[in-house]
């Protein structure tokens, strides 16, 4: 990580960047985000297989430095969402300064070394290996075990009946707590008031009711519908392991198969939502 | 309760412009349509927000419909093809969290349409009685209820 | 005085025996998740080295939704319909010793000014079997907040493995005697065995609540606290698995012709929770949010009811996307407060 | 909350099917309801005044009526209601007629729907709140763009009436087609005799600003307060200096470089040049690209001659604003191109015809400039080729007009016309010669039109045949024009010495980009859209934008001008009052609540929604909301239903007022 700790240091010393959102080991060699300010800081930042977390998501929740653009570190896929944010008019490319990172997959599980099995699924069908769009790109390129993708979860699970899906959500929706995990760890969720704080009208009871979930989580795949980058940290913070990244896939899907559009790619490309095609599909309309 | 027959309740956000107008020609021209649909007037279906449907469903909807101008028709020229992007969506996501998504409907009925707009309301109607109420939602707000008992 | 001891066996039967009397029965899950309702004894869980669940045992007590009453709307005004409080019987096997602790804090707070009916109400009828716990991970330090792996507060009957599949069962309270002396035939007594505490390691501890305690009384404007909330995401995880968190939100949920009032799980990690109506919010950044948990837990709570607002079950650790470690904050402070007073001297 | 609600039985129409004094005793117990009553003609007079009435005893804030749609009577109902005191904007209607009564039998079953709908606004009527009108100050000029005949009859009506008018033309002078033109159908009078004296009228008009060589660059704003940024094209002559003597044009030595645009090619012109003699303004133009001085620094021959140094070869393109409060487009059209497939275009040519390849076969404008006295052949009837009189003559119509496969689907219009106007002319001067017209069909609608063409056919022999041409081609000097007669049946070979195309009409090529700029609908053709084909035929969807002539679509000289005068009247409705009213139904953002997504501004059909940046008082950056400029937004509510934090909320359809209508429409 001599690379990243150079740069780093450089661009704090320069006040190039007023501050780098990295990732550092704690002394239980948790790898966690981290917020270098000073070149001290900067020697503490590193990047390996642990390196799950989307930190995107400080883009829109720090405060801006006082000198300096942003720096932060970033695998190819996390770069998708700090693209989306540029297409969503939340940052300007001019104001970060993006250190990518050749990555060699990630884990699932946090808490257990990198394995075939303990790898996130997104890795095994990477086409972002190398970062584009960065101003930085460190490290090198290893093989890494892919998981294989031996079932299409998404397809197995359309597979069931009308019925099955929606007791199985209710069971799942059952379980959810409103904590919003889900929304903080998410990189696009930058509203600052979400819908569910809106109270007058309150659409979606604050309540953790399956009723309440059930909207709760419906409208926030809808809000993420075309925008979702597939980062999964939804899925990773949610403390009840609601299968969220299922419905995030699933629109995934019908952007692509409808729109052919996947959200974070270009920064001046057109976002899918806020833009119409006359030819839309409408063989559901009357 | 059980034995009287069920007659379901249907939600219609229609935009002002089109289809509302449409409605009002079917009445002008007396034709004659089923009592169960309850019309919401917004200004175009670009208003019309999935949450409005949600929300129809939450409060005992058995069906909602949707209608407005046909492409290209649209008075705010573009609000109906922003809005069918969203439906492109919603739809799916509804079938996919398996609420029954064929209780939800879709259609572009114009102003001159109300012959039309007699058939889909009639249509919706039937097909929606011939499903029976919408268990699945209902069941949802036993949770929140007040129990029965007290009900009346 | 008189001890007991139970097999595993018997427990699982006492457990089927309680359910063919509408009892409910609560084990924590088979997947770790929660503490369950179980409908059939074998689904009872007894592990002494189980890790704790994902979620606490506080959801039996301060459930995360509750309807406080139902409203009917007249025409000019409501008419207000009592909520049916729940009179289940309840009993809860296994509760780990960092999950029934939180129990008598939360009483404190919840029997303060006013006194939560549901709450007591839900108290009152549950007995909480103890469980000893062999589980010990980096993120727990129950030893550091005043308890341990035999802590029996809460408890009203506390169980320690013994040998081949027996367990030493301790009455705590008089509804643990009650309970015991009503479910006899399962037990069997056990006159001055030696309470089998050896074979438990009792992890060290981290810090001191004390000088924790003082540091947070100096340094509320301290900047260590922009630093330590600096990549929260104010998700609140922390404070929806937590023991012993036990902010809630109000809110009425109105339909055309009847309505009710509900009591929501809440959290302080949320902007919104401190956000006033103008858009002027105290705790505008996250730090200072991260600063209001900590404090609450170990100075506010222990400041008005001298109780430590935290068990040290380590959960809120385990279960943060980007792995803020309490227990490490936790010792930071204390060392940040040891060089104060080398400092000094 | 205090809420009267009425219910109409608009004599037996709603009270046959619906029971009315139940709907008004079932409203009276809905929670805010404080008078409830039902009437029979709540619409007459004294059901008007029962609603005053109730308003000021009972001291109402908000009235739902039931009754017929809100289309027939809101109006009517919010007027009496403001007249008593109360926001027009608290009122409701429900409708109980077109939407109940009318379409169902059963009384009991529609008594009951009656009741739900009368539940359902009084709950919306609860959340509407009052709105006060937007009234915006109205600009009392007017923008027109293009300086054909139905621009400068737009301006001269709108100037004549007393207010400032800008005429932008983006050629060196005003007049556009019809000052090419040698007669005009069906009166044969000459065109530059009756055009001539409007231009110059344009010209010397106190309350006309002329900008000619100028193009409309960019446009802002809204009905009544439109900001116009114009480029006037560098002339490189001082307009406020020349006089128009044309001693440069004589002067300048580029003489045959360039073909005139004016003659339609069939002339050249100089470097330094005016369109043509009766040009307006009377200002000459270099032509930058052929002229040696900008070619290699030498001649400066015209400033040699200009005893008024009004020649600058220093001026630069300038950019005017110009504020105005309404804008007439009368871009006008181009003519069809024969000969090749225009990039880009869905019309395919008809090569086969050989236009461009033979000299003698010429579109329907190139005849006009050889028929004009003021022409390549002052008037003489002499073919490009030889200067030869042609001695037989063939003209062709429909040539990109109704033919889908080759050109557009439409009819040009004035073809039928100018054609029979054509042989005409050439059977007046070429007295022993042959006129032959192919036709498809005689479309001669209009005063005068149809015994026009018979004067022609009848009087003046011009030898009629129905039916294509499939094949032009040159044979020793010869035009063979091959075409067939579907009347006889037969094949017909013509060997004539000239072949006129009547070429169809079409969109100038930039009416796109300006529709555009102006942010109005167009066509698949690139015809600027009106509203309403038949109610509102000169109005754009945006308001304050009007049109004129063959910009809309193909049209003659008549129609055109009583476009631009209805044009310039709908203008000065406008300017007949100091403010506008517009309905508050419009977009409005929290910009607490806003993150700045801006998707509301992806969505808005009417460029409405801005960013905005939120400072502090220091002047730093805070954050970036949506605006919406009230004077554009329509009230669509898209960006509403878009913004996915709720946090632009259409007036009038506010989220609360239409989850109110949710959450009262399922009960019993």
């Amino acid at each position: 990580m001599k690379q990243l700790i150079e740069i780093s240091k450089e661009l704090l010393e320069s006040r190039k960047a007023g501050y780098i959102i990295g990732y550092t080991e704690d002394k239980f060699h948790r790898t966690k985000p981290f917020i270098a300010h000073t070149t001290n800081d900067a020697e503490k930042l590193t990047f390996n297989q642990k390196a799950v977390h989307n930190l995107a998501v400080y883009l829109t929740r720090l405060p801006k430095p006082k000198e300096g653009k942003i720096g932060i570190v970033a695998k190819g896929c996390d770069i998708k969402a700090i693209i989306g944010l540029i297409q969503e008019n939340q940052i300007k490319r001019d104001d970060i300064i993006i250190i990518g990172m050749n990555c060699n997959g990630v884990v699932k599980d946090i808490n257990i070394d990198y394995n075939k099995e303990n790898s996130q699924m997104k890795c095994s069908i990477c086409e972002l290996r190398t970062p584009k769009h960065a101003n930085y790109i460190v490290g090198a390129l290893e093989d890494f075990a892919k998981s294989e993708l031996t079932k299409n979860i998404l397809a197995e699970f359309e597979a069931l009946s009308a019925e099955e899906r929606w007791k199985f959500w209710e069971k799942e929706f059952e379980k959810c707590i409103k904590c919003y995990a889900c929304r903080q760890a998410c990189p696009l969720c930058y509203c600052e008031q979400c819908i569910v704080e809106k109270s007058m009208p309150q659409w979606i009871d604050s309540s953790p009711t399956t009723k309440g979930n059930f909207a709760w989580n419906i409208i926030r795949a809808f809000h993420l519908s075309g925008r979702c980058i597939g980062c999964n940290e939804c899925e990773r913070a949610c403390p009840v392991n609601i299968p969220l990244s299922l419905l995030n896939r699933k629109m995934g899907m019908v952007a692509m198969k409808e729109f052919n559009y996947r959200h974070g790619i270009e920064p001046d490309q057109p976002t899918l939502i806020g833009n119409y095609n006359t030819s839309d599909k409408e063989d559901f309309i009357m | 309760m059980e034995e009287e027959k069920f007659e379901p309740k249907i939600t219609a956000f229609v935009c002002n412009w089109c289809t509302y107008t449409g409605a009002d020609l079917a009445g002008t021209s007396r034709l004659k349509q089923q009592t169960n649909a309850r019309l919401i007037r917004v200004p175009c279906t670009g208003r019309i927000d999935p949450v409005f449907i949600i929300k129809a469903f939450e409060k005992g909807a058995d069906g909602v419909l949707v209608s407005g101008c046909h492409p290209g028709d649209c008075h705010y020229n573009t609000g109906n093809f922003h809005a069918r992007r969203r439906w492109i969506f919603f739809k799916q996501l509804l079938d996919f969290v398996g609420i029954d998504s064929t209780r939800l409907y879709f259609s572009w009925v114009s102003a001159s349409e109300g012959k039309k707009w007699v058939d889909v309301v009639n249509n919706v109607i039937n097909s929606v009685r011939a499903k029976g109420p919408f268990l699945g939602y209902k069941n949802l707000n036993k949770e929140t209820e007040l129990p029965l008992v007290n009900k009346n | 005085m008189k001890n007991f001891v139970i097999t595993r066996e018997q427990l699982a039967n006492l457990a089927s025996k309680l359910l063919g009397e509408n009892w409910t029965v609560i084990s924590p899950s088979q997947n770790g998740s929660k503490y369950l309702k179980i409908k059939d004894a074998k689904d009872l869980i007894i592990d002494s080295a189980l890790k704790p669940t994902d979620i606490s045992m506080k959801e039996h007590f301060f459930p995360k939704s509750e309807t406080l009453f139902f409203f009917k709307r007249k025409k000019d005004d409501y008419e207000l319909i009592d909520a049916p409080g729940s009179e289940a019987k309840t009993v809860i096997f296994g509760a780990k010793p960092c999950d029934a602790s939180a129990i008598p804090v939360l009483s404190k707070v919840f029997n303060w000014d006013y006194k939560d009916e549901f709450f007591n109400k839900r108290v009152e009828n549950t007995v909480i079997i103890g469980l000893a716990c062999k589980f010990e991970d980096e993120n727990c330090f129950c030893t550091s907040v005043g308890l341990s792996p035999l802590a029996e507060n809460g408890s009203d009957i506390f169980l320690i493995p013994l040998s081949d599949d027996k367990y030493f069962m301790k009455p705590i309270t008089d509804k643990g005697r009650d309970f015991i002396a009503a479910n006899e035939t399962f037990i069997s007594e056990a006159d001055n065995i030696s309470e089998p505490i050896n074979d438990f390691s009792t992890p060290q501890k981290r810090f001191s609540t004390e000088n924790v305690k003082e540091w947070l009384d100096k340094n509320f404007e301290s900047k260590f606290w922009f630093n330590a909330g600096e990549t929260c995401i104010g998700c609140a995880q922390c404070a929806y698995v937590c023991p012993t968190c036990h902010c809630f939100d109000i809110v009425d949920e109105d339909c055309y012709s009847c309505g009710r009032r509900v009591k929501n799980w809440d959290s302080c990690q949320f902007e919104l929770f401190t956000k006033h109506a103008s858009g002027h919010n105290p705790r505008e950044i996250q730090g200072k949010r991260y600063r209001q948990r900590v404090s609450h837990k170990f100075k506010y709570y222990k400041d008005r009811f001298d109780e430590l607002l935290c068990t040290g079950c380590g959960r809120c650790t385990r279960g943060c996307p980007v792995s803020i470690d309490i227990g490490l904050i936790l010792e930071d402070i204390n060392s940040h407060f040891l060089e104060t007073i080398n400092v000094n001297n | 909350m205090r809420i009267g609600v009425f219910t109409c039985h608009c004599g037996e129409n709603i009270g046959r099917t619906v029971d009315c004094p139940a709907v008004s005793k079932a409203c009276a117990d809905f929670p805010g309801v404080v008078h409830s009553e039902d009437y029979k003609y709540m619409c007459s007079d004294p059901g008007q005044n029962l609603i005053k009435q109730a308003i000021k005893e009972k001291n109402l804030n908000a009235v739902v009526v039931g009754s017929c749609s809100p289309h027939m009577h809101e109006k009517t109902f919010r007027k009496a209601c403001s007249d008593a005191g109360i926001n027009p904007f608290q009122v409701e209607i429900a409708n109980l007629r077109e939407h109940c009564s009318w379409i169902h039998d059963d009384v009991p079953s529609a008594t009951l729907k009656a009741i739900d709908m009368m539940r359902m606004m009084v709950e919306k009527v609860k959340f509407n709140g009052p709105l006060t009108p937007i009234r915006v100050p109205v600009t009392k000029r007017a923008l027109v763009i293009g300086g054909g005949i139905s621009g400068i009859q737009a301006s001269l009506d709108i100037a004549n009436a007393g207010y400032e008018v800008i005429l932008v033309e983006k050629e060196p002078s005003i007049g556009g087609h019809m000052s090419q033109l040698s007669e005009t159908f069906p009166t044969l009078d000459c065109s530059q005799c009756i055009l001539t004296p409007r231009m110059v009228e344009v010209y010397q008009h106190s309350k006309i600003k002329l900008m000619s060589y100028s193009e409309v660059e960019n446009v802002e704003g809204f009905i009544g307060n439109f900001s116009v940024t114009i480029r006037k094209k560098a002339r490189s002559v001082k307009d406020e200096l020349c006089t128009g003597c044309g001693l440069c044009v004589q002067k300048c030595p580029i003489k045959k470089v360039a073909l005139s645009e004016f003659d339609e090619g069939l002339a050249t012109r100089p470097a330094m040049y005016v369109p043509f003699p009766q040009a307006v303004p009377n200002i000459p133009v270099i032509d930058r690209t052929i002229c040696t001085y900008f070619k290699n620094g030498k001649c400066q021959m015209c400033k040699k001659v200009c005893g008024r140094e009004a020649i600058d070869f220093e001026q630069q393109d300038e950019l005017v604003k110009e504020e105005v409060g309404s804008i007439i487009i009368a871009t006008g059209y181009k003519l069809y191109t024969i000969d090749k497939k225009p990039d880009d275009s869905p019309i395919h040519g008809y090569g086969e015809y050989g236009y461009g390849k033979y000299k003698d076969v010429v579109s329907g404008l190139q005849f006009e400039r050889i028929a004009s006295a003021s022409g390549p052949t002052s008037g003489e009837m002499l073919r490009p080729s030889d200067k030869k009189v042609p001695k037989k003559i063939v003209f062709i119509q429909c040539v990109g007009s109704r033919d889908e496969a080759k050109g557009f689907s439409y009819c040009s219009k004035i073809c039928c016309m100018y054609t029979a106007k054509h042989a005409m002319l050439y059977k007046h001067k070429v007295h022993d010669g042959e006129a032959y017209v192919f036709y498809m069909d005689i479309r001669a609608g209009g005063k005068m039109y149809e015994e026009f063409v018979r004067r022609a056919i009848e009087e003046d022999g011009v030898k009629y045949i129905r039916g294509r041409v499939s094949r032009i081609y040159q044979d020793d000097g010869k035009i063979i024009v091959k075409g067939e007669d579907t009347i006889a049946g037969v094949k017909v070979e013509i060997d004539a010495d000239m072949a006129v195309l009547a070429t169809a009409m079409m969109a100038q090529t930039e009416a796109p980009k300006l529709a555009q700029t102006l942010g109005v609908p167009y066509d698949k053709y690139g015809f600027i859209n009106e509203v309403h084909p038949k109610l509102r035929p000169v109005e754009t969807s945006s308001g304050g934008i009007f049109l004129a002539g063959a910009c809309n679509s193909p049209r003659d000289i008549p129609d055109s001008v009583a476009m631009a005068s209805a044009a310039a009247a709908k203008a000065l409705v406008l300017f007949g009052s100091d403010m506008l009213e517009r309905e508050p139904v419009v977009a409005k953002v929290n910009e607490a609540t806003c993150a700045g997504c801006l998707y509301c501004k992806k969505v808005c059909a009417y460029n409405a929604v801005e960013a905005k940046e939120i400072k502090d008082r220091n002047g730093n950056l805070i954050k970036v909301v949506a605006y919406v400029n009230s004077g554009l937004c329509q009230g669509c509510g898209t960006c509403n239903a878009t913004c996915p934090s709720k946090s632009v909320e259409l007036l009038g359809f506010k989220d609360d007022q239409i989850y109110a209508q949710i959450n009262a429409f399922a009960e019993v």
